[in-house]
């Protein structure tokens, strides 16, 4: 079956920006979310946080410029922004586990209904699997944003009833901004924010296990106008 | 467009510029708003019943002005969580001396420590007594979001009254569980506008502990300076663990 | 005598004058004890079958020149306590090429850790997975002197596989416990010569855990600097907490 | 009855001193430690440790000269050393707690014959009393010495076979000095190990309520030449 254009990974990156307020502490996972830096609304002032002891992130750093002691989680060399502070692991784990960051940003393999999350590992993968700072960013953010594709390569939902692929963690997601929706997970079940453009609430439940609640008027995304 | 463009477009609004890999920008909007002007300003909306974590040790390190302004304020019932009760008026003393903690959390009330204790004495304060170094290990374990730990010390005395005890590596311990607070009133040397802190040699004791363990942490401070005159690796407290920032001159009760 | 007097004599040994409140004295006897002048001579004291934090994350702050030596002198059964696994033969990596390492515990092996994932594959190499703020929780458990934690970190996950649960504050958590280990080998920036420590941006991040946790740290750095050139509030590791030093120049494997 | 003459709280002091050894981090507590660090042989190079937060405490600071930003656990104005740190309370705990000082040293009001102490309260005294650092000293030090007068002002012994005083920590000490006595907590119970100059065996026995192990010889303690 040949589908509407979904949004792209920067598309997905650019919608959950907005989630972002000013002045808020973050911390963006692998994938998708890592690009989300590049999305801020221009009015923001937000100071991001990397696992590995920084606070104050700025962008990453131009060829040339590079320190190899100055790495994000992802390895990239990144630079500073005044103001930046520099801790051990362990208290960068205090920030992220005490509840002390605003919103973090983390991909997905699945998200359930009750906004339990899995996305370290795919079952039967072959090898270890890593677990990294996931687990820890999952039970203390404030908010947790996850961003994903709405359905696997083969077409199979990632928002479903319940879990099977091994779980990050439990009734930790409170948005999950995917390449056909915006979904807030509640006390009730997942409500439907928001469509991607030239998607119904219908196309978007077709498209999921778990069951969507919409009320009222679903409005579709806006994309900030520097859209890719 | 690539990202590292896009990133300086957003700092050049800023008049970005490159220092070593520390980009200089200015982003103006948040960095004043922690910043206030009057210590009673600083306190105004600590509520009666609060529970508040006081920094300093020994004389030093106190956050003098800011208690000397809850004092002002007349907040009633609040539940203190500090290693010590005051050296008489000095320090959380005045505090005490006006009848307005109901509850004290320490590890060392003090010799000094009168008012306090004509209060105990009273039954007007009750007092949770904690070895030292497990009063600093609570608060953290409340800072970092863990819900409890297991330790050999005050086994069999009167701190474990109450307590779970277990056998875990062949030792007797006790569970003890995270203090959590709305408040923590602290003392730095210095602030950068955002909130990074540095303290003064022995004056750092409790505080950077406390300021990540409360809910809401208001540091008096020497001197503010602007951001970005910081060292990263010489911040001791991230400013994402400063709420707001009073600059005052240094009153002490050594004591 | 009053004691202010011997303790001048005691000094005046050494010389000693007075900067502002740092005394300015050279006890010769200790401070060049922790210095080695070889890499071999680092490691050379670590059996087969030692339990080894290695610190560094994201291609900074590994002890490379330390871990190569390691591998050179074919220590066998090791217990590895890491991060990751290394990238390719760098870092970690030649441990595990060299069939080095029997069980690892780590949050992240990495998307190179390709040696370990070969061994991992034919079973021999087995592998603890603990989530990296949780690694960090447990090492520095040991090194406080603590004997557990409850964390609502992996609770329902495979990572709560045997571990007891319980509900505390109303939220399900599991016990962790805490990961000893008999070396770390870290790298530092500057070392004085006690073994004083200073890190270099984010190439501190699991140093100054491992250094506390283990039972004997042994450190590669960049720099030696006399005792009394580092700034007492710039110490990031004190002294107590190290062993060994060697001055090593950064062999680096960015992966 | 006239007895005769004890070691003064000084001589307690620098017999104790002998027990350090070169290198050593030690951290010493209220009363009668406290004193020890004006009688450490000239030849040794120890580290004293703060509660507060310092590694490397040098002298008292003379008048004119103190920085009340930089006290000991006893509040009392000193200096620090060349390599000397600086680090917070919970560090600071760390090292009591976690075995990484050598040697503590803390004042006592009963040993019991397993090595408990109790040291921070008198039963029935009025007050809150108060416990500060002692307890995480007394867990975690690799060698506790305890030194106190071998006889409360009334003549009770303060070697006994159980405490009735509020504990500070159970089978924690290693070593005590006394007025009397040099005694080492063994698996087989105390042993004494010196005696004070002109007091017999049998005479410290008659002052200790706990049995003392005499093994051999019991030498008469050696108190430096520079004694008071």
């Amino acid at each position: 079956m040949t589908e509407k254009p979904r949004l792209t990974r920067e598309q997905i990156a650019q919608r959950a920006a907005q989630e972002l307020h000013d002045g808020a502490y973050v911390n963006l996972g692998w994938g998708i979310p890592n690009l989300i830096a590049d999305y801020l609304p221009k009015a923001l002032t937000v100071y991001f946080h990397s696992e590995n002891g920084i606070l104050g992130m700025g962008r990453r750093a131009k060829p040339g410029e590079e320190d190899f002691d100055l790495v994000d989680a992802m390895k990239v060399p990144v630079t500073l922004i005044p103001g930046a502070s520099i801790f051990h692991q362990a208290d960068a784990h205090l920030m992220t586990r005490g509840g002390h960051l605003d919103i973090a940003v983390l991909g997905g393999f699945q998200v359930s209904e009750k906004g339990d999350l899995a996305n370290w590992k795919i079952p039967g993968s072959k090898g270890s699997g890593g677990i990294g700072g996931a687990m820890d960013i999952a039970s203390g953010s404030k908010k947790l944003i996850v961003c994903m594709e709405h359905n696997t390569k083969e077409g199979a939902p990632k928002i479903v009833k319940a879990c099977n692929y091994p779980l990050t963690g439990l009734e930790c997601v409170d948005t999950i901004v995917t390449d056909l929706a915006v979904i807030d997970v509640t006390p009730e079940g997942l409500v439907l924010r928001e469509t991607a453009p030239g998607w119904s609430p219908d196309e978007v439940q077709a498209r999921s296990e778990a069951k969507l609640i919409v009320r009222n008027h679903v409005p579709e995304m806006k994309l900030a106008p520097n859209s890719h | 467009m690539p990202a590292s463009y896009l990133f300086e477009l957003r700092f050049c609004r800023w008049s970005g510029t490159i220092l070593g890999n520390i980009i200089s920008v200015m982003p103006e909007r948040r960095m004043k708003q922690k910043i206030v002007n009057s210590l009673d300003a600083a306190i105004a909306d600590i509520p009666d019943g609060a529970r508040i974590m006081f920094g300093g040790f020994g004389g030093a390190g106190f956050p003098n002005n800011l208690i000397q302004a809850l004092s002002r304020k007349g907040v009633k019932n609040i539940t203190a969580i500090s290693n010590n009760c005051g050296t008489r008026e000095g320090e959380l003393g005045v505090m005490f001396k006006n009848g307005q903690v109901k509850h004290v959390i320490c590890s060392f009330p003090g010799p000094h420590a009168n008012y306090f204790q004509e209060r105990f004495a009273k039954g007007e304060v009750t007092c949770e007594l904690v070895p030292q170094g497990i009063l600093c290990e609570r608060m953290r374990t409340a800072a970092t979001g863990l819900l409890g730990f297991y330790t050999t010390v005050g086994v069999g005395t009167d701190v474990a009254i109450g307590k779970e005890e277990r056998v875990l590596e062949g030792k007797r311990c006790i569970l003890e569980l995270p203090i959590h607070a709305d408040y923590a009133l602290i003392k730095a040397q210095k602030a950068d506008e955002l909130g990074n802190l540095t303290y003064r040699l022995a004056a750092r004791n409790f505080n950077p502990i406390m300021a990540q363990a409360a809910k809401f942490t208001i540091v008096e401070v020497e001197e503010i300076v602007p951001v970005g005159s910081m060292s990263p690796e010489d911040v001791v407290t991230p400013a994402i663990f400063v709420h707001r920032i009073m600059q005052a001159k240094g009153m002490r009760f050594a004591g």
